[in-house]
């Protein structure tokens, strides 16, 4: 199956949507025959991105939360949109442990964990306007278990 | 579902299966109360059931170790799957936090360390 | 948990997402705290309007699919929206074992299955434009065996 | 995974474990070519695995069943869970076609039909 697969997927960004949104990611990227780590590794890649638009982008406030994804073969593109505060400082907030949440017990480490678990993730923000954070995968590149 | 667990200065955390931001403030709330009035000296988390941990895990993890350390406590983690521990050790929190296999290692460590004379 | 939660999703309307809109709409309903036979339920009655919508609204042809769903407390409600073909009686096509597609060995039994599984399901259609399949449902209301 | 057996005019199809409209074409065009090349006479439905089923999988027996009763063969499902019978009993499907256990009893029953004499 070299074919092209899309969906797009809108929610409340309420907490208890963090695991439904690992479990929408999950349910599509099982065409590209991910093994179960791969499955692990972007479902944590989403669920950061997901949280964070709930807590940094929305704070208190309410809104949705769109995640877009595409597989084209076993190359998985994922988008995670908010229309929340933003980021002023992408490069700064993409460090490794800084956070604007320490006294929510954040660690800082959400952008890191997507970097680690993705081949690549890009982040485009605009204050007051939204986020969007885009992350590809391709599956069966690395330490493949099963064929 | 028991979440914690609490006697003697010792409280232990029993982390559902999904340990992500919804359910890391439904721990910290639920627990609140047990900090304010004891002094815990032995925090474990065990992580028996857990098999998706993502960051936000690990907020709970350093946040709950600032304050019993603050105070001269130890802070464990348990149980730890192959799945968790790959996420555990790329945080780092191994250089802070101990991990044993099991509780009874721990309370092995506790008698040696005079908490049960 | 009294208050309302809603996901939108859309899929392109290729046979394979048929188990995906199922998987969504389960991990979409774990709040009601359904029964298994309840999620069975509404996984069926789902995978009936999806799979109606790739082969009799869109054939062989490209589309969309949406499915919508709003939990409030234990009651959902679901649509399933498509912009392909439409009906041209929509009465006739909800009798039991009424089928266009016979020679595809279809049952004709898919909106019986819906109005089974569901509350109360209703159809809006119209030739050339599309369908839209509205559907309730309240969990914990018949057979419960789990509290 | 082994979608179908055929032997000597029985024709068993391991369902998988959604049968929906995607599996059921999958299913139908995989065994086109044993109807058109054989005398099916024995047709049997195995629902070990399957655990979800739609008004598709409903299609794809009823479809199967014209065709092999026309020429005087007999179908049977075997292995159906609680759920699947709901939905085949919904159907009416019992109306047409038998139920077993397991596929032992179809043998017993092919014995007494008289097809391995
Ligand atoms: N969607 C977003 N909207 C607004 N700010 C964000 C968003 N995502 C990340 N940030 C900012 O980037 C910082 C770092 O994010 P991250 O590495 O995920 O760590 P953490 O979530 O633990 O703070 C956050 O503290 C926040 O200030
Ligand atoms: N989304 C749709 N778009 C166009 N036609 C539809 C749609 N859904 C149902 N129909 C029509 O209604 C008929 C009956 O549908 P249904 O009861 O699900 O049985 P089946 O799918 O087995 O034909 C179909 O054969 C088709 O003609």
């Amino acid at each position: 199956m070299n074919n092209t697969n899309e969906m797009t997927v809108r929610f409340s960004g309420n907490a208890q949507n963090e695991s439904f949104a690992r479990m929408v990611i999950a349910a599509f990227i099982t065409g590209t025959n991910p093994t179960l780590e791969e499955v692990s590794d972007v479902k944590t890649a989403v669920s950061e991105a997901v949280t964070n638009s709930i807590i940094h982008g929305y704070r208190k406030k309410s809104g949705q939360v769109t995640v877009y994804a595409k597989v084209t073969g076993r190359k998985i593109y994922i988008e995670i949109i908010d229309f929340g505060d933003g980021i002023s400082d992408v490069k700064k907030a993409m460090e490794p442990m800084f956070t604007t949440g320490p006294e929510e017990e954040r660690s800082g480490m959400g952008f890191s964990f997507m970097e680690a678990f993705m081949d690549k993730i890009e982040v485009e923000s605009k204050v007051g306007e939204g986020t969007t954070v885009k992350m590809w995968k391709e599956i069966g590149t690395a330490g493949r278990q099963f064929e | 579902m028991k979440r914690f667990d609490y006697s003697d200065g010792v409280l232990i955390y029993y982390l559902p299966r999904e340990l992500d931001h919804y359910a890391a403030e439904k721990i910290k709330s639920g627990s609140e109360k047990i900090f304010d009035e004891n002094n815990v000296e032995y925090l474990i988390f065990d992580f028996e059931k857990t098999s998706f941990m993502d960051s936000s895990g690990i907020g709970l993890v350093t946040g709950r170790y600032r304050r019993v350390h603050d105070k001269g406590g130890k802070v464990f983690v348990v149980n730890v799957s192959e799945n968790i521990d790959k996420i555990l050790m790329m945080s780092g929190i191994y250089r802070i936090i101990e991990k044993k296999e099991t509780k009874e290692d721990i309370i092995k460590d506790m008698v040696a360390g005079g908490c049960y004379e």
